[in-house]
């Protein structure tokens, strides 16, 4: 029988971590610098996808705080990118 | 005696606050302190006379075995004597020669310093303090040679005297400190009981190699000889104390201490008659190419140095008795003519003998005074070099009967190029027709003059009575080298033989050489063609080439490339670790004891290893950075997933500000460029694959050794119950190691005072350093 | 024996920092503070070392956690020693520097960050955790980078990072062994690590592990082929600065060295070999190096490095005899290394340079200062019966009774390059006369005399410090006596640290 | 997986020395970083990983009720982490001071002859 | 209105409190319950914005989640079909919008919305440059959105 | 280069991110948080409110230097660290209060510790960026 | 019923995920990859905490499920408008085939600052032309 469990190991975990797979694909090529930026911020939030479906399967509820971090000021190096990318052409 | 050691470094040390006192008429006070010292040792004569010897023992580190252990006996007494007699003379000379010079505190502090030194040498019952006082005594020699400090050829020859001495100095620590390890004990007089201890020892020919190498620099043996010509740069008072009369017998009180500890082979022996004969006959012949009158006792005194090699060498009584007497004999003339030299100079201002004659007529009681010292050299009859020679002589005709033809030719030989030397400088000088340029010459001040002609008529009455010295107490001297009763009788006549026919042949040689010898700067240039070959420029040229290898050898490890730097540390790591780990054998995985692989971590792990990939091959920074971050992040997921959330979180904020960080910095910087070669790049692409993969085996191995769990268990346990706190990562960072955390936030504090003034300071030229 | 005061000497100068910090930019508030707490942080330093030596080892459970669980502190003979010397020499560069180091450094953090590097050198002495080590040798490295790089000209930058860059993989070896050693035996206390490095079974790893310390330690006490940090940067920095970076940051190295490598690792042939090859390559580039140099500072620089050698030898040697030898060297070089800095500096001040080519006639224009010089430079010559000479006389012994032939030959030739190139340093500072005497820029002169005493007073302190170990050798001997036996019998050293003092 | 972290910490080493044999003081600088985040792998992976067990202790309970990881190499790597980030600032700034003087990151153009010593 | 907001959250923090049930839907209930009894209180007050614009919240959270899937779903078949069918292209949208709070919750909800997103402000904040991905015509874009999204949202917040 | 949007957005997750850091520092003792994070996370909101408004407005909200927070934070944590020898304890023991106080849980002197960290962190992260960011 | 919901739900977040992924990997100029990937993601991240919120009893969960979402509400649009402003700004190309672009010319190119109407006043050359791209190139 196919428990919620085994539904996100074998289906939810997979998917996202191949969507990871996918951005860093993209992060590797560029071309631009804007697109690795967006690629890693994009990959940060797979990443508060991950932990919540990780905290859900060991049932460590103590993980969420780290998503909390993530979301919270993971925006904070794509500003830095943004604010300097802008200032490097001035 | 410690006193008497003392005295001279007190008075020496003294002077640095006093030196302008002493500058003015109070200098009169300076030579009483060898004359007191002196008349302290006169006073022990007839006691060491009579067979007493004085010991006096003063703790200093006795943990060490290293002790203020004195002990006169004939040698110490006889040596003593000189040393605080050549000195009397040699500081009333000195007052009057360098009366008004800016630095006359300087050079009597140094020549005070050199004294107690000197004393201490010949007076140590310890073989480290005698080492102690060795060291002194060389490093007084070098202020005492670099007097003339502006000259830079004076700076040069210190330097190379030390360098000789003190080069022999170290040899001879090691050598006396091997020699002390094996006989268990430093003090002197105990060792002279482990004379077999030490000469069956198989280590025993490097004992003596070592002592050998410390006593021939000191000494100015063959191939060492070189330092002591340069030595004349020094003010003549000091060539004549230091160069001729002690120091440069340092080496000879040495070989004569220990040849009752070390001597008696057949090693010991050769050596020394080998450096000693080869020194003494080599140093003759030069001596006669020299015009120079410095240059010319210079030589005379390596020669006599190496005869006193030569007859400690022999070892037999009578060349030990020999020795004893040649010691005082050749201080007493060699000091005389030296002085004499300082008064030429000082009055003609030239040294060169081939421009100075006629002196007589201006400088009679300097004439005297030469002419006695040249006399005594060449050994003329009643005078104390005659009996000196009759020794030597007698010593190589009683020595084994297969070398006695050879051994006397050569003791013969030299004493012929000897006997011309000493009359090249005693009488030259002042005989013949007196140059127009000399006639309005003066005597100088009594005290000028007076000290060697005192030192020459001892000369001569030493040669009168040779009994009052030799037979009362030189003997004890000759039993103090032998090490047993030596039998010594001294005689102004020994009756017409063989001994006094090769004196006569010699003397008569001698004078001969001197007449048809007339050394010239074009004889002394013709010579110079073999300076080539000369020890000097051998040790010049093995210097040069030391120093070019150093430069080589410093430039090529040392180059300024931080990439080569590094590649040499990872590679000598690298070596290191491989060689460990192959001892070590192979890996066993146990794959069940590993926890259960992910999906989610296998990706994370790609994205981190094409997230390095992008690191090392990019072009762009910003790309690196942003790489970096994901290596940051994946770091962070790794965490949680192994259970580290505070880890997990920490990471994440650092290596978010740590973009931003390098993103406000790196916005100015162009991008790389690759200036690097497509071999270097695979080269440091090997090495550091290499090292990864020692890490990771490494890692691997020590993965799989058990380890026990009692602290974490213990935190576990009570993190709660005894420290209040349910995140145990946090309690021990505040409670169980709350000192680690206290440090690390003050390595943040550091860094961001040091970020503050990094950026903001902004020094003026002026205060730049 | 428990005491919670052996902390002391660290806690005072966190406060000396702290403080100043709260009097960031009143510099001349600054010097009185760190003069002032230098001179506590010197008496602290004193009775923590009479205690010790009277009492025997001194320990504290930080946070009340007894060892193995906690962080303890531990002062055996050894560490007070070295805490008593780094004082000595804090003092000393203290006073040094309210004038040697000029005011922008001062309003830019130079006073609390050397009093943090102070700290780090005293923490970094007194722990007994392998862990908290590191950390002081992170504070140790951080602080002086900032000290190195405060107000940097470019050739201080440059050494500041290659300093930085080679130090830090210093750091990493030393912290990948430190990893190493918690998976071999899970545990940080060096005195519990004793206990269970020897039970791990499968003993190369152990090996192996101590390679890593061998390696960090070894770049951070400059020995070949991993030296190249010293002489990149030694020179650069102010000299105040460049003081206590030479009395102080390598002897670091040598003390873990000597702190791991006798409780934690025994040396076995193998290390014992790796280390005497090392110890005589080093010596012989630190002479080489030196031999070329005409910058003083340079020439310091590459003659630390030697040094470095001696004492590195008399580890591999790893006797009571050689490691007597060790720590006498260590006490002396303290000595005499800060001041030979602090002297570069004043020579700096007295004619504008330190190349050896531009200087001269210091012997002329400045005798007592001359003198002076001249007995810390013969002491570190080791000319008899001055300080550097004793240990030599136990690197010998040692060296011939283990047959370490080529030791002595490279000891010899250490300490000959050594009296050369002093040698050589007197003939042209002092005794030449500067090549260019209208270029002479002689700051000294024209100093009001107070200033004059501050900068010569310190490097007299240093130097009477040397000469009362070179004189007085017999109480440095029976130190260097205690702190081997202790090193080679470490029984005393677990027992005082583990001992379960609840259950007696 | 203990293998992977193997790999990774490997890897890291690897590329951190690859990097600080680069000539330009960016990549040194990343280098440095890269061997930092290899030591932490190693330590964590030294401490005996688990998953899905933080060293936290339940709310409801005072002691643990099931197996935990290791908090020790966790303290120590954010003990490291945090002094690697003191390091990494200074020398981020460093190399800011080091373009301002240079013009570059190239190290070799830092590189001072003797003849500039003071 | 501010005080019947503080209200209804007190009446359901009694409710959960009452109850003792702390699962979330029970605070959720309360909150709904809490409203409906002071609706029910305050029927006949001059003020009745808070009990209008509760629903209208409400419907338009609901509002937002329609386009906010409608567009996602046409997006996602765009994303995965190989052919493309968008017409993207830079918008000047001019703002009814005031204050800034205004300004950026309709900028927020803009760039939540897929299909389009907010390249800039203009100095003077009358202008906003919207980045559309099926963009037909320009004119039509701003006025569907006028009268979409803005309205509904200001009608909200004045 | 501003971003009104950024501004706006700044003026409520300043005071957000702040209280979150409050929250982390006080409950690190029991869940994943602490001193270290807690700083971290307030100071990236100066950061973030920096980017938005330029440091000059930032360091206006700080009133202080932040290099002065430093000293304070040290002060702060050696002075927590040294309070228990006054009790002739090791330097670094534990204190706590008898009784718990709700939200916080138990207050101890590991806590005063903490806060020390927290400002020092403050301090060192601010004025390293700041620093950086005046220097233009 | 509850692991039907939550089936359905990390579903259709895992999905959104995907397709943002897929978006970013696909898309043909950055503000289409922008504009796709901002609000996916946070659709998909959105719908796994409720998953996450549901799943655990806690309230403590829930408020820290709802403060995830909220934040990354908030800070998702910002991020998208800093980057995809500083990418106008940088040059980076639009599409091919993208429509108009009302934003060309409108930035001062001293101040960075933003014009509102009638295009520039300032002369400096005049409105420029859009920024299209002929092909995808290495712009840093
Ligand atoms: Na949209
Ligand atoms: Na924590």
């Amino acid at each position: 029988m196919i428990t919620l469990e085994t539904y996100f190991d074998f289906v939810i975990l997979p998917i996202l971590s191949i969507s990871a797979m996918l951005v860093f694909i993209r992060l590797y090529k560029g071309p631009a610098i804007v697109d690795r930026v967006i690629a890693l911020d994009l990959i940060i939030t797979i990443g508060i996808g991950i932990i919540t479906v990780y905290s859900i399967r060991a049932d460590q509820q103590v993980m969420l705080d780290v998503a909390i971090i993530l979301a919270l000021i993971a925006f904070l190096g794509t500003i830095a990118f943004a604010y300097y990318i802008e200032k490097q052409k001035k | 005696m410690l006193f008497t050691v003392l005295a001279g470094l007190i008075t020496s040390s003294l002077l640095i606050p006093f030196g302008k006192l002493i500058k003015t008429k109070w200098s009169i006070l300076l030579p009483f302190i060898p004359v007191v010292l002196f008349l302290f040792y006169v006073m022990h004569v007839p006691s060491i006379a009579e067979g007493t010897n004085f010991v006096q023992r003063v703790n200093w580190v006795p943990s060490l075995g290293v002790n203020l252990d004195f002990r006169l006996d004939g040698l110490s007494l006889l040596f003593a004597l000189l040393i605080t007699g050549v000195g009397t003379a040699i500081f009333f000379y000195g007052r009057t020669y360098l009366k008004g010079h800016i630095y006359f505190d300087r050079f009597f502090g140094y020549l005070l310093l050199f004294m107690s030194a000197m004393l201490g040498v010949v007076l140590a019952d310890n073989i480290l303090t005698l080492f102690i006082f060795w060291e002194l005594t060389s490093i007084s020699s070098f202020f005492l040679i670099g007097f003339n400090n502006d000259d830079k050829s004076s700076r040069d020859s210190a330097l190379t005297a030390l360098s000789i001495t003190g080069l022999g100095g170290f040899f001879l620590l090691a050598g006396l400190i091997l020699a002390g390890n094996i006989a268990g004990t430093f003090v002197i007089s105990e060792l002279f009981m482990k004379h077999e201890v030490l000469t069956i020892h198989p280590l025993y020919p490097l004992i003596i190699g070592l002592l050998f190498i410390g006593a021939f620099t000191k000494s100015a043996q063959f191939p060492f000889h070189f330092w002591l010509p340069g030595a004349m740069k020094a003010p003549t008072p000091v060539s004549a104390y230091l160069h001729s009369a002690t120091m440069v017998k340092a080496g000879i009180y040495l070989l004569a201490r220990f040849t009752p500890i070390l001597g008696g082979t057949d090693l010991w022996s050769i050596s020394l008659m080998v450096v000693g004969g080869f020194t003494m006959i080599f140093a003759a012949v030069h001596a006669l190419f020299r015009i120079d009158l410095k240059g010319i006792l210079a030589y005379s005194t390596i020669s006599a140095l190496g005869v006193l090699t030569f007859l400690l060498g022999l070892g037999t009584p009578a060349a030990i008795i020999a020795a004893s007497v040649f010691i005082l004999v050749h201080a007493l003339y060699k000091a005389t003519l030296f002085m004499v030299t300082g008064i030429i100079d000082h009055e003609t201002h030239t040294r060169d003998i081939s421009v100075l004659s006629g002196l007589r007529k201006v400088l009679p009681p300097v004439f005297v005074a030469a002419l006695l010292a040249a006399l005594s050299s060449a050994g003329l009859p009643l005078t104390f070099g005659f009996i000196g020679k009759d020794l030597i002589y007698e010593a190589t005709l009683h020595f084994n009967e297969n070398w006695t033809i050879w051994l006397t030719l050569l003791a013969v030989l030299t004493n012929v190029g000897l006997v011309a030397a000493g009359f090249m400088a005693g009488i030259k000088p002042f005989a013949g027709k007196l140059p127009s340029a000399f006639s309005n010459i003066h005597l100088p001040y009594p005290s000028l003059w007076i000290p060697p002609l005192v030192l020459a008529i001892f000369g001569l009455a030493f040669g009168l009575v040779p009994g009052i010295i030799g037979n009362y107490f030189n003997h004890q001297t000759a039993n103090a080298i032998a090490g047993i009763e030596t039998d010594m009788h001294l005689k102004i006549w020994h009756g017409f033989n063989l001994v006094l026919i090769l004196s006569m042949a010699t003397l008569l040689a001698g004078t001969l050489l001197y007449v048809v010898n007339k050394p010239s700067s074009s004889k002394l240039q013709m010579l110079a063609r073999f300076d080539g070959l000369s020890p000097q420029a051998i040790f010049r040229r093995l210097a040069r080439g030391l120093k070019d290898f150093a430069l080589f050898f410093t430039r090529r490890f040392h180059n300024g490339y931080l990439r080569a730097y590094h590649l040499k540390i990872i590679l000598f790591a690298e070596l290191l670790l491989a060689y460990k780990l192959w001892l070590s054998g192979p890996i066993s995985i146990d794959f069940d004891s590993l926890t259960p692989l992910s999906w989610y971590e296998v990706v994370i792990v790609a994205i981190l290893i094409g997230a390095l990939y992008i690191i090392v091959s990019a072009k762009s920074r910003l790309a690196s950075v942003v790489s970096t971050s994901v290596i940051g992040y994946c770091m962070c997921l790794m965490f949680v997933f192994y259970s580290a959330p505070d880890l997990a979180m920490t990471q994440f904020t650092i290596d978010t500000l740590t973009t931003v960080l390098f993103v406000l910095v790196l916005y100015k910087l162009p991008g790389f460029i690759n200036f690097t070669s497509k071999t270097v790049l695979m080269r440091d692409a090997l090495v550091a694959l290499g090292f990864g993969a020692i890490l990771s085996l490494i890692a691997l191995r020590v993965l799989f050794e058990p380890n026990t769990t009692e602290i974490s268990n213990f935190y576990g346990e009570n993190a709660y119950l005894l420290a209040k706190g349910k995140n145990v990562v946090n309690v021990i960072l505040v409670d169980f190691r709350v000192a680690d955390t206290l440090f690390e936030t003050v390595v943040l504090s550091i860094a961001a005072l040091g970020v503050y003034s990094l950026i903001r300071l902004r020094l003026k030229s002026s205060e730049k350093e | 024996m428990i005491d919670n005061h052996i902390l002391a000497p660290v806690f005072v100068q966190l406060f000396t920092a702290v403080i100043q910090l709260m009097f960031w930019r009143k510099t001349l508030t600054q010097r009185y503070l760190s003069v002032g707490g230098s001179f506590i942080g010197l008496l602290v330093a004193i009775r923590l070392f009479s205690r010790v030596y009277q009492d025997g080892i001194l320990t504290m459970n930080a946070a009340n956690w007894d060892a193995p669980f906690g962080i303890v502190f531990v002062a055996d003979l050894l560490s007070v020693t070295l805490v008593l010397l780094t004082s000595i020499a804090c003092f000393a560069v203290s006073i040094f520097s309210s004038i040697g180091v000029s005011r922008q450094r001062m309003l830019y953090g130079y006073f609390p960050i050397f009093h943090f590097l102070i700290m780090g050198l005293h923490g970094a002495f007194l722990t007994g955790d392998i862990f908290n080590l590191y950390v002081y040798f992170e504070v140790i490295i951080i602080s002086s980078f900032v000290l190195m790089t405060l107000g940097g000209r470019k050739a201080q930058l440059e050494g500041a990072v290659k300093y930085m860059a080679m130090n830090i993989l210093a750091s990493m070896f030393f912290l990948t062994g430190i990893g190493l050693l918690y998976g071999l035996t899970g545990s940080l206390n060096m005195a519990d690590l004793a206990l269970k490095v020897r039970q791990v079974q499968d003993g190369t790893l152990v090996g192996i592990t101590s390679c890593f310390f061998i390696l960090g330690f070894g770049i951070k006490s400059a020995v070949f082929p991993l030296y190249y940090w010293l002489p990149s940067s030694y020179h650069t920095p102010p000299s105040a600065v460049a003081a206590t970076f030479g009395g102080l940051l390598t002897k670091v190295g040598i003390y873990a060295m000597l702190r791991v490598f006798s409780l934690i690792f025994v040396p076995d042939e193998f290390t014992r070999t790796l280390l005497m090859v090392i110890a005589c390559a080093t010596i012989l580039t630190g002479a080489f190096g030196a031999i070329i140099k005409t910058n003083i500072r340079r020439l310091f620089s590459y003659l630390i490095v030697c040094h470095i050698g001696f004492m590195i030898g008399g580890i591999a040697m790893f006797s009571k005899l050689a490691l007597m030898g060790v720590v006498f060297y260590l006490i002396h070089d303290i000595a005499v290394k800060t001041n030979m800095f602090l002297i570069a500096g004043l020579i700096r001040q007295l004619r504008g340079t330190m190349d050896m080519d531009k200087l001269g006639g210091l012997y002329r224009d400045y005798p007592k200062i001359s003198v002076l010089i001249a007995l810390v430079l013969f002491s570190l010559v080791g000319i008899p019966p001055l300080s550097g000479f004793w240990p030599k006389i136990f690197l010998f012994q040692e060296a011939f009774l283990q047959t370490q032939y080529f030791f002595v030959a490279a000891l010899i030739v250490g300490s000959f390059v050594t009296l050369y190139v002093i040698a050589n340093m007197w003939a042209q500072v002092f005794w030449k006369n500067p090549p260019r005497e209208e270029e002479v820029d002689d700051r000294f002169a024209p100093m009001q005399p107070y200033r004059k005493l501050l900068m010569v007073l310190p490097i007299g302190m240093l130097a009477l410090t040397t000469l009362y170990i070179g004189l007085n050798a017999e109480a440095i001997v029976l130190v260097a006596e205690k702190i081997s036996s202790q090193l080679i019998d470490t029984s005393t050293y677990i027992e005082a640290v583990l001992n379960k003092n609840n259950e007696l | 997986m203990e293998l992977l972290l193997v790999l990774v910490l490997g890897l890291l080493y690897a590329a951190g020395v690859y990097l600080i044999l680069r000539r330009s003081l960016v990549k040194l600088l990343l280098g440095i970083m890269l061997l930092g985040n290899g030591t932490n792998v190693l330590i964590f992976l030294l401490g005996k990983i688990t998953k899905g067990s933080p060293p936290v202790i339940d709310e409801s309970y005072k002691v643990f009720q099931d197996i935990y990881a290791d908090p020790i190499p966790q303290a120590l790597i954010l003990t490291a982490i945090v002094i690697s980030f003191a390091l990494t600032s200074f020398a981020i700034v460093l190399l800011k001071r080091v373009y301002a003087l240079v013009n570059s990151d190239d190290l070799d153009d830092l590189n001072t002859p003797e003849e500039e010593d003071l | 209105m501010i005080k019947y907001f503080l209200m209804n959250l007190l009446l359901s923090g009694i409710w959960v409190a009452l109850t003792g049930s702390m699962y979330y839907t029970n605070f959720l209930f309360g909150f709904l319950l809490g409203f409906f009894v002071l609706w029910i209180m305050n029927r006949n007050e001059t003020d009745q914005r808070y009990f209008y614009r509760v629903p209208k919240i409400i419907s338009f959270i609901f509002y937002f989640l329609y386009e906010l899937i409608k567009a996602n779903v046409q997006v996602a078949f765009d994303v995965v079909t190989p052919k493309y069918f968008f017409k993207p292209g830079i918008v000047k949208y001019p703002l009814n919008a005031k204050t800034d709070f205004e300004i950026n919750l309709l900028t927020t909800m803009l760039s939540l919305t897929p299909g389009t997103l907010i390249l800039d402000v203009s100095e003077d904040k009358k202008t906003i440059y919207i980045h559309v991905m099926y963009l037909t015509d320009a004119e039509k874009f701003v006025m569907q959105t006028k009268t979409g999204l803005e309205r509904r949202l200001l009608a909200i917040l004045r | 280069m501003k971003s009104a949007i950024l501004q706006t957005a700044t003026r409520y997750l300043l005071p957000i991110l702040l209280l979150f850091s409050f929250f982390l520092l006080l409950r690190g003792h029991y869940f994943p948080g602490g001193g270290f994070v807690g700083g971290l996370v307030a100071s990236i909101a100066f950061v973030l409110h920096s980017l938005a408004n330029g440091t000059a407005s930032t360091m206006k909200i700080l009133g202080y230097k932040p290099i002065s927070l430093i000293p304070i934070g040290l002060a702060i944590s050696t002075v927590s660290i040294m309070l228990p020898m006054l009790f002739n304890l090791p330097p670094m023991t534990g204190l706590w209060f008898e009784e718990p106080i709700p939200v916080i849980g138990m207050i101890g002197s590991a806590l005063f510790f903490d806060l020390g960290v927290y400002l020092v962190v403050i301090g060192v992260v601010l004025t390293i960026l700041f620093t950086i960011a005046l220097d233009e | 019923m509850i692991d039907i919901i939550l089936a359905i739900l990390s579903t259709v977040g895992a999905l959104s995920i995907l397709f943002a992924s897929i978006g970013i990997l696909r898309m043909p100029d950055f503000y289409l990859r922008l504009s796709v990937t901002v609000k996916a993601s946070t659709l998909g991240v959105g719908l796994l905490l409720i998953c996450a919120a549901i799943m655990f009893p806690d309230v403590s969960v829930t408020t820290k499920a709802i403060a995830i979402i909220f934040f990354l509400i908030i800070t998702a649009p910002i991020a998208a408008h800093m980057i995809g402003r500083a990418a106008y700004f940088t040059g980076t190309p639009l599409w091919k085939d993208t429509v108009i672009d009302q934003l060309a010319g409108m930035y001062n190119k001293e101040t960075h600052e933003l014009e509102s109407n009638g295009g520039p006043k300032n002369s400096e050359g005049g409105s420029e032309p859009p920024n299209i791209a002929k092909s995808e190139e290495e712009t840093e």
